[in-house]
């Protein structure tokens, strides 16, 4: 277990390594960052001197060693926008990304779930179809369109969720969270639907098929044959075996659905990673760009670990004695 | 008390209903053992999963009637059934590996099982379930019922399953193949434990397999079916022993016998005889015209293999598992050397040792005075790539299944650069197909289109047109039926005489090997415990081992086998 | 009252002096003041500074300082905090030093009189100065603030200490900036906000749904497109002005030859003044102003709009939309079947910046000029035009002193690093005369000499159509029927002229 | 008969599955709609000359104030609707085919060799997978994007867009490919006659794709389906991030984008048209893939 874990942290660092290699590559594509941070007025001798002074004239493998050592030595580097240290800056932004993201995803699954339950379970029911064919128009309507759409009717038509931005947050340790009140939670609701739709389609029809087959197999014919309740069987037996494969998928997924944070931050204003890292773009922000780019692949490299560390959870088969 | 009459299941297909089963009729008394034999296909399982009510979707009971007792089976709310399911009639599977739910403990199994049908508390269904797995003999039941299924051998599996079944007293159970999955030892062991349950608990069972050897040994009554219906049933010794009905007897003609050596099967129906067709004659003509060299024996000479076990530790390299020691084997030129042996003894992994499929860690292998060099180092264009073909076990995944049988069979004669005119080619394959006894035009079908003997006929042809010297059959049998088996069995006898060919023939069947083989080797945990001319070792087993495998296979009464 | 707006970017420094970028000094213009301030009008009026006036015996400026101003921490303002202001704002660090090019002196001659000494007479001065800010030198100097932060941030970053009506009191760079009246502010408050919350919101859809749900009070810009519906709904109204930013096309006058051409390949064509008129002729501005802006622009002349000083009103007439008389001067040019040629333009810059683009497109066609239309975001749109990698492009241009100076400076005169100047003159339009004429009104001190000379220079560029003006941009913004505001020209927003009812 | 139907079984399944055949029928007319989009569509929106501002954000014909000459409306240049929508549908469908193809072709062939000679290969490839899948397909873009620009002269970077595009969105596809194949392929590794290609000492080229290959385009086939809509919706969100196709050659995500901004504004059709369009192409192109994996699954046969 301990050696299976350190393994994947080693290869996690490789991962990130690289990561942190492309990212870097594409930056000086992005655009020009000191026109961005300098007036009209500016001329050019200062344009050039600023730079220089950020090292922007070095070679790119210059850079980008300077880059990975200060990181490694715990030194993000400042933004070139704001001045601060983007640490903290992307710090500050985790939880909002990352609350929403979980919420999401919690969202997905606890209606994912029991519809892919569902519709496994009456394949031919005119409500299933009715949910697949609604889940299937959720998931070809683009992101952004669905964002709007739930703005304009649950926040200006209906006016009963705020249109934007992140309120009622409370200070939890270093932690800002929104989980705590009431007004937490009506900021969180629509971004975190929208970022969900597509996360519980496809973990109902994931679900869906696996129960299907998984109702096929000999355990729980042999499970019927004696007379398990059929609730239990559906449950405790079937749900319990889909977990795997499912797990897998909403693993991997949770990296994209960090990734479409930042579609769905943009059009909800919500002060998470993404939009930082959207005004990053624009302001060629070349440091902070960089950072959460590490960031979302430690993200993904340590959701995958956890997914690994579930299965073992899940299935006692994986479970090594000798440790 | 179980009464079956006129009953017919239909499954709707895409193209209309297709009768799985129909008229059948069927009684099976408390107490009793009844066996259910028949081809693969014949609708065994069908009769049992229509009587426990779990026909697979889409299938229906079309008509006749159920009767369990006084309660007509067929008139009960889809409830009702489920509570009678488990109650009174209970159902075993023939895989114990798939049968137990792997994330749960054999405890919650049994508990949920218990519980459902009776008021027990917790505690009592855990007291009672260690009873019985205590009663059906796995020791220390009361820390071993919080292991999950994985944690348990194939054999005690299948016993929790038992236990599964019998948990709640029912008064039936149909038992589907339980014990094809097993290794005789367990095979025996469960059989008796099912023979002793309906003895003191007077459970009804209903015993389905192919194994006419197991049905001969435990059931009180037998029924025959084949193609969905019954054809004979009777108390086992007249049916078995005194076969009214000609498909019986043909059945019972084809069971090889363990005790004797016969020279070809006896095939139930009129099958095609090798070779006959004027094209197969070209076939042969070819194959022989590349005999110039003679027959090629192989030696093995302290081969061993190890799998490296998957690594838990940063600091322990784990021991390697050794899944061949030791082994040293001579196969004579132009004989059949028989390897018997259960499941996971290394049967299969001697077989890719030699055809290069593993690398063994050490000792030398021999093919005709040559050296085989080991698997990593053997080159593609190596002769012996062409000189040992292999016949596998499972013909339904040795053929590609996307490729027609001209693509699979023309692929060695361009391959090993036989025949270069693909006009020939085809002409050839096509004769080889007749050759093994099948139709010429079948050429342009896919596999999928094809029974299972005849897919195996197909195998046997490809290996067949790689001019092999050697050939190793890998239990190319087991996935067969009775009947198909002896069609096969016959077909590679007479090819491996008619040209000359040196054959490894695997098997865990001692019944099959003692058939083919000229020499045989008994193989357990990676090592030879017993090699020697196959009518010796058979008539006089030197190894303990041997003796108890030759022990417990189930064989028919030798009084019941008509004059060979 | 609390008022709660928006705008499309965050300030990104507190720091008066670290970035010259219109998101900061509007917003810092709410907490920190200059000498001088502009009026509703945009009028030039005194501010920390009660009164300049010119030096005698030298160029430059005498101002006398307000007495009795204190900051927000309690602190008296005084000509120390000027200079120590100016000697901060034009360090190298500082992103506003242009400002002071012309300064090669600043001199305190007591505690409230501070002279600011020029290069050469600057009639313009101290209107080029309403941006700068004055810091406190004790607060700046004890919080090792005492120079903008360049690449890592200082205390003034983050905190703020002005003279201004309003104080920070708190900020969430990015999410909410929350302002409090200045208790001691030296002027009379016009307004009665208790409490100004403001949050950037960059999607334009969320901002105007933010703004209709209730939650913020006013918001600026707003679509073009969605000010029918705002003004349809009850409670809410739109504030429409024109900005003083005049949107242009521009040309590579310097290239031989076109880059993008597909036809033309030998010559480059906009050279030649005829076909620059043509293109000029082809534009439809009413039909842009009709259907992409709905009627909210105003046509362009000159690279200012009218009302702007130096405005030049003798040449206030632009080519009227005339395809035949573009087709005709595209054959007299030698190109009676048009060509091809590259024209770059914004897509996140300006208003509908990409659907000008594609129509201007469209109708460059409709007379044979057929333009290879490319689009991108501005973070590297300014790169491009440096590398003079265009052969027509889409400018903007809001004079940043409310002059015709700073676009004669800027746009029209020939490059030149050294002098700093043309240094936006990306396709290097260049005409002695304009470059002689540059310093001459830079230092007119008699604003009818002064106007004369912008005129010349006014008709020489529009004689050699050095820029195609089309309009001047439509300044919009929204707010809750309730809310009393003024909407200044050059997009400033002021806390301290609002009043909630 | 039944012969017949048994040997075109895809066909009788599809002939009775009243789903797979409207959307198989709205995917066709989209298709055709937009391959032949040049000869429908009354104007070509590519031609600048052809529209005009004047005919600009003319309403549908059963508005008031529409010239029914468009019938669904111009946009704000002037374009009409159908026009656009055709050839918008053309170039979001060129990029996600191409897109696709290439995902397939790169993500098919790692996973096929990943699975084959599994080891050292194996984690290799998948590491490089998780690379790709940490970063983000806008980020991909943008690398690519910003590459092309570092690399190409000028003159031909606008014409690139839809290459640069479509490698964006195939690089962030792949992925699925390689793990599905790679899953599939270790399924069949453990099949005999994979087992007896190896051992006649086959070339691994052939024995992957003449002989493992066609036994894995089943599942390959149903992603090739699911990854096309999820092209087409990727590209109209690169679109909305700005680094998507210029507006003057749009594709439905570029439409929608652009009509984004009308959204409040009363021209309801220049957003709504294109997407309800999207929509329907996504949602029968997602049915039929359904359908696919509906004839490819064996427990259904
Ligand atoms: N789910 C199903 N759908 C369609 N036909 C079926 C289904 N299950 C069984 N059949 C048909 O019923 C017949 C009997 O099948 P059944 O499984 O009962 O045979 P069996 O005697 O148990 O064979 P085996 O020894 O292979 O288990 C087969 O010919 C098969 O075609
Ligand atoms: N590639 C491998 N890696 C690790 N262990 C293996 C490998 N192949 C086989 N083994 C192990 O070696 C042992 C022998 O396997 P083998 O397949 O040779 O048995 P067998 O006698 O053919 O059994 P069966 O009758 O079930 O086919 C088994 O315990 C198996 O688990
Ligand atoms: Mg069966
Ligand atoms: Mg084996």
């Amino acid at each position: 277990m301990v050696y299976f874990i350190l393994k994947r942290l080693v290869q996690s660092v490789f991962v990130m390594l690289a990561v942190a290699f492309l990212a870097f590559s594409l930056f000086r594509f992005v655009g020009d960052p000191i026109s961005q941070m300098t007036g009209v007025e500016t001329t050019v001798a200062d344009q050039e001197r600023l730079r220089e002074d950020l090292g922007l004239n070095d070679p790119f493998v210059v850079q980008f060693y300077r880059f990975t050592t200060d990181m490694l030595q715990g030194d993000f580097g400042f933004s070139y926008r704001t001045r601060q240290p983007v640490a903290d800056m992307i710090a500050d932004r985790i939880p909002a990304t990352l609350e929403l993201g979980v919420v999401a995803l919690i969202i997905s699954l606890i209606v994912g779930i029991p519809a892919g339950v569902y519709t496994a379970l009456r394949p031919r029911g005119v409500l299933t179809q009715g949910i697949l064919l609604t889940t299937l128009v959720g998931v070809s309507i683009p992101t952004f369109v669905i964002g709007i759409m739930l703005i304009f009717i649950f926040g200006v038509q209906l006016g009963w969720l705020p249109t934007f931005g992140r309120n009622g947050t409370v200070q939890i340790g270093g932690w800002e969270s929104s989980l705590f009140t009431v007004q937490g939670w009506r900021s969180l609701i629509l971004p975190a639907v929208t970022l969900g739709v597509y996360q519980l389609t496809l973990t109902m029809r994931l679900v869906r098929a696996e129960m299907m087959e998984v109702m096929r197999s000999d355990y729980i014919r042999f499970g019927m044959a004696r007379g398990v309740p059929m609730g239990r069987l559906h449950y405790r037996h079937a749900l319990a075996n889909t977990m795997v494969p499912v797990i897998t998928i909403i693993g991997l997924q949770f990296g994209g659905v960090i990734a479409f944070s930042i579609v769905t931050e943009s059009v909800f204003q919500w002060p998470g990673m993404g939009l930082l890292f959207l005004e990053s773009i624009r302001f060629v922000d070349i440091p902070v760009m960089g950072v959460y780019l590490v960031v979302i692949a430690f993200f993904f490299v340590l959701v995958n670990l956890i997914v690994d560390l579930l299965y073992v959870a899940i299935d006692p088969r994986l479970r090594v004695k000798d440790l | 008390m179980l009464v079956i009459k006129d009953l017919a299941v239909k499954f709707p297909s895409r193209f209309g209903d297709v009768t799985a089963i129909a008229d059948v009729d069927m009684e099976i008394r408390p107490g009793e053992i009844h066996g259910l034999v028949g081809e693969s296909g014949a609708g065994k399982s069908t009769v049992g999963a229509a009587v426990i009510g779990l026909l697979s979707q889409p299938g229906y009971i079309a008509g006749g009637e159920i009767t369990l007792g006084e309660t007509d089976l067929r008139a009960l709310s889809p409830e009702a059934a489920h509570r009678i399911r488990g109650d009174r009639i209970s159902m075993i599977f023939q895989d114990p590996q798939t049968s137990l739910n792997p994330l749960m403990t054999i405890e919650d199994q049994l508990v949920e099982t218990i519980q459902a049908h009776s008021d027990a508390t917790h505690s009592q269904a855990v007291t009672r379930a260690v009873d019985l797995l205590e009663e059906i003999g796995i020791k220390n039941a009361a820390s071993r019922i919080k292991a999950y299924p994985h944690q348990f051998s194939g054999g005690m599996r299948q016993r929790v399953v038992i236990a599964l079944a019998i948990c709640t007293d029912p008064e039936l159970i149909i038992a589907d193949e339980p014990t094809t999955a097993l290794d005789v030892a367990v095979q025996s062991q469960v059989l008796a434990l099912i023979q002793r349950l309906a003895r003191e608990r007077q459970i009804a069972f209903m015993l389905i397999t192919h194994d006419i050897g197991v049905i001969a040994q435990v059931a009180d009554r037998v029924t025959v079916m084949r193609k969905g219906r019954v054809m004979e049933t009777g108390e086992t010794q007249q049916v078995l022993g005194a076969p009214d009905h000609p498909y019986t007897q043909a059945l019972m003609d084809a069971v090889p016998p363990l005790d004797v050596k016969i020279d070809r099967f006896r095939v139930p129906e009129e099958a095609p005889i090798a070779g006959e067709g004027p094209t197969g004659n070209v076939a042969e003509a070819w194959l022989l015209e590349g005999q110039r060299s003679e027959m090629l024996g192989l030696t093995l000479d302290h081969l061993t293999v190890q799998f490296a076990a998957p690594r838990t530790s940063l600091f322990r390299t784990p021991a390697p598992y050794v899944a061949l020691d030791d082994v040293s084997l001579t196969v004579r030129p132009g004989t059949i050397m028989g390897l018997v042996g259960e499941s996971g003894s290394g049967k299969s992994t001697l077989a890719k040792a030699i055809t290069g499929l593993v690398s063994p860690t050490s000792g030398t292998m021999q093919l005709g005075g040559d050296d085989l060099p080991y698997g990593k180092t053997r080159g593609r264009r190596h002769p012996s790539r062409q000189l040992i073909q292999m016949v596998f076990q499972d013909p339904y995944s040795s053929l590609n299944s996307r490729h027609t049988i001209a693509d699979i069979l023309e692929e060695p004669l361009w391959f090993y650069g036989f025949v270069s005119d693909a006009r020939e080619r085809r002409r050839l394959a096509a004769a080889m197909l007749e050759l093994v006894g099948m139709a010429p035009e079948a050429i342009d079908k896919y596999p999928h289109q094809f029974s299972g003997g005849q897919r195996q006929r197909v195998a046997v042809a490809r290996a067949l047109l790689a001019r092999p010297r050697f050939l190793i059959c890998d239990e190319p049998t087991s996935a067969l039926d009775v009947s198909i088996q002896a069609e096969i069995l016959n077909l590679l006898k007479d090819l491996q005489s008619t040209f000359g060919l040196s054959v490894l023939f695997i098997s865990h069947n001692l019944s099959v090997v003692r058939q083919m083989a000229d020499d045989t080797a008994v193989l357990r945990a990676g090592r030879i415990e017993e090699v020697g001319p196959t009518e010796d070792l058979y008539e006089a087993p030197q190894a303990d081992y041997t003796r108890e495998l030759l022990a417990l296979t189930p064989v028919m009464p030798k009084a019941w086998r008509r004059a060979g | 009252e609390t008022l709660r707006w928006a705008s499309t970017t965050d300030p990104q420094t507190m720091d008066p002096h670290a970035v010259n970028s219109a998101p900061v000094l509007s917003f810092l213009n709410n907490i920190y003041e200059g000498l001088v301030r502009r009026g509703k009008d945009m009028s030039i009026e005194p501010s920390l500074a009660t009164s300049w006036e010119p030096l005698e015996g030298e160029n430059g400026w005498r101002f006398t300082l307000r007495e009795g101003v204190t900051f927000q921490d309690g602190s008296a303002f005084t000509a120390e905090d000027v200079l120590f202001s100016y000697q901060r704002a034009s360090d190298e660090a500082a992103d506003v030093r242009s400002w002071f090019a012309p300064v090669t002196d600043v001199r305190v001659v007591d505690e409230f009189t501070i002279d600011f000494v020029t290069n050469a007479p600057n009639p313009l001065f101290p209107d080029s100065i309403a941006n700068f800010m004055i810091l406190d030198k004790d607060w700046a100097e004890g919080n090792d603030a005492a120079l903008p932060a360049r690449d890592a941030e200082n205390f003034a970053t983050m905190n703020v200490n002005g003279t201004g009506p309003f104080t920070l009191a708190g900020r969430d760079p990015g999410v909410r900036t929350v302002l409090v009246p200045h208790e001691g502010w030296w002027d009379e408050a016009e307004h009665n906000v208790t409490e100004g919350v403001f949050t950037p919101i960059g999607n334009a859809a969320t901002g105007l749904a933010a703004l209709l749900s209730g939650e913020i009070d006013f918001i600026q810009p707003i679509p073009l497109q969605d000010v029918a519906q705002v003004e349809g709904r009850e409670g809410f109204r739109v504030l429409e002005g024109e900005e003083t930013r005049v949107i242009m096309f521009g040309f590579g006058h310097e290239h031989d030859t076109l880059l993008y051409s597909t036809d033309v390949t030998d010559v480059n064509p906009f050279q030649d003044p005829r076909v620059r008129l043509a293109a000029a002729h082809a534009l439809d501005i009413d039909s842009i102003d009709r259907v992409l802006f709905r009627g909210k622009i105003e046509a362009a002349s000159q690279l200012v709009p009218a009302g702007i000083s130096g405005y030049s009103e003798a040449n206030s007439d632009r080519p009227a939309y005339d395809p035949d008389r573009a087709r005709a001067l595209l054959a007299e040019a030698g190109y009676p079947d048009g060509f091809s040629f590259g024209l770059k333009c914004t897509n996140d810059r300006y208003i509908n910046d990409e659907a000008l683009c594609r129509a201007a497109a469209s109708m460059f066609a409709a007379v044979g000029l057929n333009a290879e239309l490319s689009t991108g975001p501005v973070r590297d749109y300014w790169p491009q035009l440096r590398e003079d990698d265009f052969d027509m492009y889409l400018l903007g241009w809001s004079p940043g002193t409310f002059d015709m100076e700073h676009p004669i400076r800027f746009l029209m005169h020939s490059q030149d690093d050294e002098a700093r100047l043309g240094s936006w003159n990306f396709g290097n339009y260049s005409n002695a005369r304009v470059d002689e004429l540059l310093p001459m009104i830079q230092q007119e001190i008699d604003p009818a000499a002064r106007q004369a000379m912008i005129d010349e220079v006014v008709a020489i560029t529009q004689e050699e159509v050095a820029y195609i003006p089309l309009y001047t941009q439509p300044l919009i913004w929204a707010a809750k029927d309730n809310v009393d505001l003024t909407q200044r020209a050059d997009n400033f927003f002021m806390l301290r002229w609002v009043t909630v009812n | 008969m039944r012969d017949w139907l048994k040997r075109y079984e895809p066909v009788w399944l599809f002939v009775h599955s009243p789903a797979a055949i409207v959307a198989a029928v709205i995917a066709i007319a989209i298709i055709f709609g937009a391959v032949f989009a040049p000869w429908i569509a009354q104007v070509d929106p590519y031609d600048l000359s052809s529209f005009s501002l004047f005919d600009g954000l003319l309403p549908p014909v059963w508005e008031d104030g529409a010239n029914p000459k468009y019938l669904l409306g111009t946009d704000d240049q002037g374009r009409d609707m159908i026009s656009s929508i055709l050839y918008g549908a053309r170039l979001s469908l060129v990029i996600g085919i191409s897109a696709l193809t290439i995902a397939a072709v790169l993500g098919v062939g790692l996973g096929l060799a990943a699975g084959f000679y599994g080891g050292r290969f194996d984690a290799v490839v998948m590491r490089i997978a998780d690379v790709q899948l940490a970063l983000p397909a806008i980020l991909t873009a943008l690398l690519i994007d910003g590459i092309a620009r570092g690399v190409l002269p000028a003159s031909v970077q606008q014409d690139v867009r839809v290459a640069v595009l479509t490698l964006a969105i195939a690089l962030s596809l792949w992925v699925n490919f390689a793990r599905t194949a790679r899953a599939s392929t270790f399924v069949q590794m453990q099949k005999e006659y994979v087992q007896a290609a190896i051992m006649m000492g086959q070339r691994p080229v052939r024995i992957m794709f003449v002989h493992i290959l066609p036994n894995i385009l089943g599942p390959l086939l149903v992603i090739m389906t699911v990854d096309l809509a999820s092209a087409i919706l990727l590209e109209a969100t690169l679109s909305f991030l700005g680094i998507g196709l210029p507006a003057d050659s749009p594709s439905l995500g570029t439409l929608i984008r652009i009509g984004m901004q009308f959204l409040l504004s009363g021209e309801w059709w220049i957003l709504w048209i294109p997407t309800l369009f999207l929509v329907a192409l996504v949602v029968s192109i997602n049915i039929l893939g359904d359908f696919l994996r509906d004839v490819f699954n064996p427990r259904l046969r």
